[in-house]
């Protein structure tokens, strides 16, 4: 016995280190997990590592130039990012958006919305074991980032909305284009759930793991799906509606149980329901201008507000304040959903095993650009 | 050299044993002495297979199945209070198990 | 002649890793050179026609007995050296002398009587009604020797039982 | 002395390498299909289709550099892989191929005993891997794997004793034999026990939904995380030929080995013109493709729902597939 | 008929469901469902049985199930015998009777549980329903046997069983102590009965009941002499002492009450507790061969009957009076069996079985009705609130009383008229329980159902509309919210009138010449009590001397005028002067100067019989504790006292002794303590140094060619 590579169970406890390199933390996530054999007993949550400072450099951009630096939080969800702030500073200058404008806004944060769900099923999935689903689910992500290009030039960062209004109009048969893909993820929908909602496997990784009670869920701040898990109705789309989400018509999937699996079927049915949206957006799409009357240089008079929209995370918001002499935001500030989500992780990983770590920390969906930001 | 005889293997497995008695004497490691102690059963079995096959009787190939079968027995059990020695005392050395109660 | 070279090369592997492991500093090699020392036996068991007894001796013992052993060299993992301490009333010297002395003398008694080796008459053969070392092994197993076997399986259902007491944590 | 030496050198020269070569390709077949399941191409640059891609990817891996963790034990670290290969490679001598002596290296009496012991042999190589690695989550892995294996290597022994029942041998061509004796394939008999073989199958090979051991999402790889180069090939190597082996033992045990369907059936003698090998080949391949399949669709168990499986599920079933077996024996 | 194996099994199959599976998993419904059914499934099959048995011409009928122990050559009498048992069961009248019984009355009882144990918790519930059909079980498998040891094997499983029931409510430590001393008495008595077992097959070579009555019959009456056949019968009688409750081993009995109402009814009423009878009755050969041990059960008998119905006299707690009573009852059915009157016995063993198990589940209806009180003093006029348990009480009461022509009546006088045959001082002894069980019962009849109600107060005290109203659904548990006495639920009434009807007509089947019947009963039974042998060869010689029939008449008239009497005492005390038997009940310490000061007017009643009876029973009961006790107290002082002897001897004699071995031994090991290291290997070493030894003696031996 000279070789002694690691007090592994000289303890009943053992610490790991998961991350922040590790296929399944989704970035740049640590875990430090202290384990009794396989059993999680406490975790840390360690976090930062892709810190970059946005919301003190956006305190000296101008107000157009932060719109660029919010495409790099949720860079899966770039556009989301981008409606929330401009509708901040739009609230905060009290400018009113043309119709038209708010309706492909809506249209793109839907596409957004499905666009990050299919990441998360894929990643989720994957997680689990189930390689296929990864695949198929960023097969059709591929197409909502082709009409993404198509619409602004880029592929993951955006930058596709600006204080008042859209920078363009959508191109020509882009909203037919926008409809055939709402007919093919229809399509592929009931595809996903085939090789996963009954497989017995899959239930039995994710039925009854994580379990959260609605007062918990509230008490830790979480939102989005996975509050929404927990049966409690809570959608900013709904509650505070901004851009065109007063006009539609679509209901928000709530869970019963609370588990990983609730969480799962909840964000399917969103696929249905964003499918739905945008929809109902096409069908209704206003004639008009895209853009707002808005001056040459953006300087809100001085004040604070707060403004939050459904990012596919969760509840999204800004924070911003005006001293009205710069051109710049005085101070600048992100409510980040997968931040608050976050927290939860150490409540649902407890008690669990080595193995349901990762499937919990696929089911919050965290995007550490938008932690860390 | 010459024809191998039922007395070759008995040597080899008078040997065998002594080098398991000599590693369960000597060593201090209590994982160690368990194995010299499969060692020695194993000379055992060598002896039986060899005399039936001098005798061209398998009784002794059924009594080296009953060995096989108690040393999976003692290496369960003995191994089962290996750990659980071990995790009240920390150590596998047989000179620091000399109490019969801690 | 090429029995002859067999069991010569299989002695001194089977005694030179039984060497080994009583020797090796580290508890995994002396594992690994246990295994080899199983499985030269079991080729020695070939050699002897007792095919079953080979496959139980790979099955059982290296492939099952011996993994027990490393699982919980595994589990027991020291930060320290496992022999470090030594009690001085240590009688290791005259169990080493007395061990030697006991292989001499067998090794006597063995080459004095090997004379009469021929001498011993064959035992009756087994009336067993069937052939093959599998089949006639099983059929003294399962008639005459059935009462030991079955008490066998039940010693080894009482390890098992107390194994996994005693190796589960507290209760 | 040709008879007896070189022949079987000969023989066990071709089979070794056909073992390593066949592994190779099941590799790229795995890909393709698996590529094919999530509506992609898989390799497709190097030679037609790829089919190079089989050939590449083990000089690739030859020529890597073959790194040895500074902390590891260097023995170990080298002995495990070829550990781990060596009984893969070595089962393969009483595997029948076809019907013609010509197809197997041996044919011993307790066959598949020989089968089953020697393929436990191979848990040494997994549990030294991660003990030499000297890293925390190769040693966690490979004990999982060793139980693992364990396990289910009763499962699987338990249910192979049915078997052995049904056809009142241990070797592998009587086995064989013993279906065409019956005229039908054992697995119209013993389908439960086909299933369990099956299952406890994809769990000893480490394979998708068990693939634990190294689950890349959990455990960043498993026991060969420290690997690279040729010895992480070997283990890869031994994966596969454990997958073959897998195959080629439901093969002869359930499906009939080189027969044809139905082999007492006169009227389909217009079969023989397939040689037996054929037939042997194509059943392997098509358990090869039910396993590559089976992983592209299921997500993975967990560790404790694997045991419990295995202990609550299987062994149970087994045992009482024996009984079974044994009384419809007697009665018969 | 070759199904009769069943009827045992099928109980037994519900216990298992239920203990297996039920704890667990089924509902309180699905438990208590498949307990009655299989309860219900083996009553079918008996009355089948016993139909087909009735038409048969044999009336035997053996069924072997297979060997249960295959032959092992043991020692005998007459050399190495075949001890082989097999699962065989024996149908023949006597067993066919006992099967109704158990299984018409367990049915009953069953499903009169089911409403009785309704407030359990589900796992109580269930476990009581395992428990019972267990018990049932066993007690069919005790009956049915045809063996000794199948018998035996019933016999321990009844005497478990019953102590399960009597503890089960374990948590309460009265109960838990009752079930203890329960089945240590009855080991007491098993003792003696599995010894005479051992003598049995020693001495006959078999186990077999029939085939042991014929080699008993073979052996000449032991009139004078107390041979082997005396022997067996005292060992056996000793098991049947045990489990019947007689004097000594019926303490028990009493205490046994601690259990749920419905297993006092079942199993110390009715059916367990006649085992005992049944064992002797099953053994008549033999206990016909041996006279003296017959006395010997007819004086116990009929002392304990005496006993138990004196203390009766003086009970007030319901179920105790009753468990006296069967004591008392048993005591007659050995009385009858005791003077060879065995088919009287066993008529008394199945009209008992009726009337108490309509007592005691009328008791327990009463009980649960006034929420698990059972004193009697705090009882009364509760024939307002529940009518149906009052008639069929009643009925029970008069049957027991044995008041003509309820069944009590036929069977008792009986016995009565049997033994006044066999011996006078017996009979007037008999005559004396009788008039004394009909006064307790009646006065438990009268405290409980006439007078005043002397109950607790309920939460809204509005008259008997709303207590009426209760019946109906007192099901949501009243033990939190009562709301007074109540009828109780139909599940727990259609027994009892079912069991009223039997209490009514049971007798019928054994009506007497003398009243113009044929005594079918009697008949039926017969061929159960001679050896067969015999029963061919002398054929109507078994005729016992009879009287006239007028005499016998008078006999009756006598016995009923007795009971008549103790009716109208018992009327008198706890009807019309109720305040007196009140005052008698809680002045009891000072019985005596109570009764001479204040009841002038029943002066000479009280001089001559209540006084008596109740001094007598004041003064048994003394005996029982002073006496016994005393005798158990002075064992205990005696032991103390000599425990005192040799604690000095032990201290300076065997301790000056031990101290020297110690002392010496403490000096001696600084020598050897030396070795005792606590290495094992230095043990191994020595070890080896053994074979060394061995292994160079041996060498010396082949060199020196010794």
């Amino acid at each position: 016995m000279t070789t002694a590579p690691s007090p592994m169970f000289d303890t009943d406890e053992l610490v790991i280190n998961m991350g922040p390199q590790h296929p399944s933390t989704h970035g740049v996530l640590r875990l430090v997990l202290k384990l009794d054999g396989e059993k999680v007993k406490d975790v840390d949550v360690v976090m930062g590592y892709v810190h970059r400072g946005i919301e003190k450099l956006s305190e000296n951009r101008d107000w157009t130039q932060i719109i660029l630096l919010t495409d790099r939080m949720d860079y899966v969800a770039a556009a989301t990012n981008n409606l929330g702030y401009c509708e901040t500073v739009e609230k905060l200058m009290e400018i009113e958006v043309p119709r038209r404008a708010r309706y492909i806004r809506t249209i793109l944060a839907e596409l957004q919305r499905i666009a990050s769900h299919c990441l998360w099923l894929g990643t989720h999935a994957m997680d689990i074991g189930a390689m296929t689903v990864f695949l198929y689910a960023f097969r059709e992500r591929e197409l909502i980032l082709d009409l993404f290009e198509e619409y602004c030039g880029a592929r993951l960062t955006y930058n596709s909305m600006r204080v008042g209004g859209l920078p363009l109009d959508i191109p020509t048969g882009w909203d037919e284009k926008v409809r055939a893909f709402c007919d093919v993820m229809e399509a592929k929908v009931p595809e996903y759930e085939e090789l996963l909602t009954n497989n017995r496997i899959w239930l039995e990784r994710t039925r009854g793991i994580g379990v959260i009670s609605a007062e918990d869920a509230i008490g830790l701040g979480l939102c989005g799906p996975p509050l929404r898990g927990s049966a409690v109705y809570r959608d900013v789309r709904k509650d505070e509606p901004y851009a065109a989400y007063d006009e539609f018509d679509f209901e928000v999937p709530l869970g019963t149980r609370g588990d990983t699996y609730d969480r799962y079927l909840i964000r399917l049915e969103e696929f249905r329901q964003s499918i739905r949206i945008i929809r109902q957006a096409l069908d209704g799409l206003p004639e008009g201008p895209v853009m707002g009357k808005v001056p040459r240089l953006l300087k809100p008079k001085a004040g604070e507000t707060y403004h939050a929209i459904e990012s596919p995370k969760g509840e999204l918001g800004y924070f911003i304040v005006s001293d009205g002499r710069a051109t710049n935001p005085y101070r600048f500030r992100v409510r980040p959903p997968s931040f608050c989500n976050l927290q939860g992780l150490r409540p649902l990983v407890i008690g669990h095993l080595v193995a349901d770590v990762v499937a919990l920390i696929g089911t919050i969906d965290v995007v550490l650009g938008e932690v860390d930001r | 050299m010459m024809e191998i005889t039922t007395v070759h293997y008995t040597v080899l497995s008078a040997a065998l044993f002594s080098i398991g008695v000599i590693g369960v004497l000597v060593r201090r490691n209590i994982i160690i002495i368990f194995m010299a102690i499969e060692l020695m059963l194993n000379a055992v079995n060598i002896n039986l297979v060899a005399h039936a096959h001098r005798l061209e009787n398998l009784v002794g190939e059924v009594f080296v199945v009953f060995v096989i079968a108690v040393a999976a027995a003692e290496a369960a059990v003995g191994l089962g209070i290996i750990l659980a020695f071990f995790r009240n005392k920390e150590t596998v050395n047989i000179d620091e198990m000399n109490v019969m109660r801690w | 002649m090429a029995e002859t070279i067999g069991f010569y090369t299989l002695s001194v592997l089977i005694l030179g890793l039984a060497v080994l492991v009583v020797t090796a500093k580290n508890t995994v090699h002396s594992i690994l050179f246990l295994v080899m020392n199983f499985l030269c036996v079991a080729v020695l068991y070939v050699v002897l026609q007792a095919e079953f007894l080979a496959v139980i001796q790979v099955l059982v013992y290296a492939g099952g007995i011996v993994v027990l052993y490393l699982i919980v060299v595994m589990l027991v993992n020291l930060k320290g050296e496992a022999e470090a301490h030594q009690d001085p009333r240590r009688l290791s010297v005259i169990g080493l002398a007395l061990a030697g002395a006991v292989l001499l003398e067998l090794a006597g008694i063995l080459v004095y009587s090997s004379g009469s080796d021929a001498a011993v008459p064959s035992s009756e053969a087994v009336a067993s009604p069937v052939q093959g070392n599998v089949e006639e092994l099983g059929w003294l197993l399962y008639t005459d020797y059935l009462i030991p076997f079955e008490v066998a399986s039940v010693l080894l259902l009482v390890a098992m039982i107390g194994a996994i007491l005693l190796a589960r944590r507290e209760v | 002395m040709i008879d007896t030496i070189v022949i079987p050198l000969l023989k066990i020269a071709v089979l070794v390498n056909g073992v390593l070569v066949a592994v190779t390709f099941t590799v790229l077949m795995e890909r393709k299909v698996i590529a094919w399941a999530q509506s992609r191409l898989g390799p497709m640059r190097v030679g037609p289709y790829g089919i190079l891609q089989a050939i590449v990817d083990p000089i690739k891996l030859i020529l890597k550099e073959d790194i040895t963790p500074a902390k590891a034990d260097k023995w170990m670290f080298t002995l495990a892989p070829i550990l781990s290969l060596v009984p893969a490679l070595v089962v393969f001598a009483v595997v029948p191929f076809g019907g013609d002596e010509l197809f197997y290296v041996t044919d011993i009496n307790v066959g598949l005993l020989f089968i089953i012991a020697v393929t436990s042999i191979g848990v040494y190589g997994i549990i030294l891997a991660g003990w030499a690695s000297n890293s925390k989550y190769p040693l966690l892995a490979s004990l999982r794997a060793s139980a693992q294996l364990i396990s289910y290597e009763i499962a699987v022994t338990m249910t192979l004793v049915s078997v052995i029942l049904t056809a009142g041998t241990l070797s592998m061509i009587g086995i064989v034999e013993a279906q065409q004796e019956a005229g039908f394939w054992f697995f119209f008999v013993q389908p439960v026990a086909f299933v369990l073989v099956l299952i406890g199958g994809l769990a000893e090979t480490n394979r998708a939904p068990f693939d634990m051991p190294e689950a890349e999402q959990e455990l960043t790889g498993g026991f060969h995380t420290e690997y690279s180069g040729m010895r992480f090939s070997m283990f890869f190597l031994a994966e596969y030929a454990n997958m073959l082996v897998i195959s080629a033992v439901v093969v002869v045990l359930f499906w009939g080995g080189w027969l044809r369907p139905f082999p007492n059936v006169a009227a389909l003698s217009f079969l023989d013109f397939i040689p037996s090998w054929v037939w042997f080949f194509g059943k392997m391949f098509g358990f090869l493709y039910l396993f590559i399949w089976i992983r592209a669709t299921l997500p993975r168990y967990r560790y404790d729902q694997l045991m419990r499986l295995g202990w609550k599920i299987l062994i149970p079933i087994a045992i009482g597939n024996i009984v079974v077996t044994a009384v419809v024996k007697v009665l018969l | 008929m070759d199904l009769i194996w069943l009827i045992p099994v099928l109980p037994g199959v519900g216990a298992a469901l239920n203990g297996i599976l039920g704890v667990r998993y089924f509902s309180k419904t699905v438990a208590a469902g498949i307990a009655c059914a299989t309860m219900g499934g083996s009553l079918l099959l008996s009355v089948f049985a016993f139909v087909q048995l009735l038409g048969a011409e044999h009336r035997e009928h053996v069924v072997s199930l297979g060997d249960w122990i295959p032959p092992i050559p043991l020692q005998t009498v007459n050399g190495l015998g075949a001890f082989e048992v097999p699962w065989a069961f024996r149908l023949d009248p006597l067993s066919g009777m006992m099967i109704l019984i158990v299984t018409g009355i367990g049915f009953l009882i069953h499903l009169y549980s089911s409403a009785y144990m309704s407030h359990e918790p589900r796992g109580g519930y269930v476990r009581f329903f395992c428990y019972l059909n267990l018990f049932c079980f066993f007690m069919l498998t005790l009956v049915l046997g045809s063996t000794f040891l199948v018998m035996f094997v019933g016999w321990e499983g009844v005497g478990l069983c019953s102590y399960l029931l009597i503890g089960f409510w374990y948590h309460k430590k009265s109960a838990a102590d009752a079930g203890k001393k329960a089945f240590v008495v009855n080991r007491v008595g098993d003792f003696g009965f599995v010894l005479g077992v051992f003598l049995i097959f020693f001495t006959f070579g078999t186990l077999d009941f029939r085939e042991v009555a014929e080699a008993a019959a073979q052996l000449p009456v032991e009139t004078a002499t107390f041979g082997v056949l005396s022997t067996i019968c005292l060992l056996l009688f000793i098991g049947a002492v045990g489990k019947s409750a007689q004097i000594p081993l019926y303490v028990w009995l009493p205490d046994a009450m601690e259990g749920p109402t419905p297993v006092s009814a079942l199993i110390h009423a009715a059916t367990m507790v006649t085992a005992g009878v049944y064992m002797v009755g099953r053994n008549a050969v033999l206990f016909s061969q041996a006279p003296m041990i017959m006395t010997t059960v007819a004086t116990v008998g009929v002392v304990t009957a005496l006993l138990a119905a004196t203390i009766g006299l003086v009970q007030t707690d319901i179920k105790k009076v009753l468990a006296y009573s069967t004591v008392s009852q048993l005591g007659y059915m050995f009385l009858a069996t005791g003077v060879g009157a065995f088919a009287a016995a066993a008529f008394h063993l199945m009209t008992h079985a009726f009337f108490k198990a309509l007592l005691f589940l009328g008791s327990g209806s009463v009980i649960h009705a006034m929420n698990d009180e059972q004193d009697m003093q705090k009882m009364g006029g509760m024939k307002l609130y529940m009518p149906v348990t009052f008639v069929t009480m009643f009925v029970g009461s008069v049957a027991i009383a044995g008041v003509p022509p309820f069944s009590g009546f036929f069977s008792k006088d009986e016995i009565l008229y049997r033994t006044f045959l066999d011996n006078k001082l017996l009979w007037g002894l008999a005559v004396l329980t009788a008039g004394m069980t009909a006064f307790y019962m009646f006065r438990l009849i009268f405290m409980t159902f006439f007078g005043e109600y002397r109950g607790p107060s309920w939460g809204s005290q509005n008259g008997d509309d709303h207590a009426a109203d209760d019946g109906g659904h007192h099901d949501d548990g009243h033990a939190h919210a009562w709301h007074g006495p109540h009828e109780s639920p139909s599940l727990m009434t259609g027994p009892l009138m079912v069991l009223a009807v039997g209490a009514c007509v049971a007798g019928f089947v054994g009506i007497p010449a003398a009243l113009g019947g044929d005594n079918a009963i009697e008949h039926f039974l017969e061929p159960a009590f001679v050896a067969e042998s015999a029963a061919h060869s002398e054929e109507g010689a078994h005729e016992v001397a009879h009287l006239s029939h007028a005499a016998e008449i008078g006999l009756m008239a006598f016995s009923v005028l007795i009971a008549a009497f103790g009716i109208a005492l018992a009327y008198h005390l706890y009807v019309r002067r109720p305040e007196r038997s009140k005052e008698l009940a809680t002045n009891w310490a000072g019985a005596h100067r109570v009764l001479t000061n204040k009841y002038y007017v029943d002066e000479a009643y009280n001089a001559t019989l209540v006084k008596g009876t109740m001094g007598g029973a004041r003064g048994l009961w003394t005996v029982d504790r002073k006496v016994v006790d005393g005798a158990v107290n002075g064992t205990g002082w005696f032991t103390r006292a000599s425990a005192w002897v040799s604690h000095v001897l032990d201290k300076y004699v065997v301790d000056g002794l031990v101290n020297l071995v110690g002392w010496v031994c403490a000096e001696g090991s600084y020598i050897f303590r030396r070795g005792q290291t606590g290495l094992i290997q230095n043990y191994a070493v020595a070890a080896l140094f053994g074979v060394f030894t061995f292994v160079t003696v041996y060498l010396v031996a082949r060199f020196v060619g010794l």
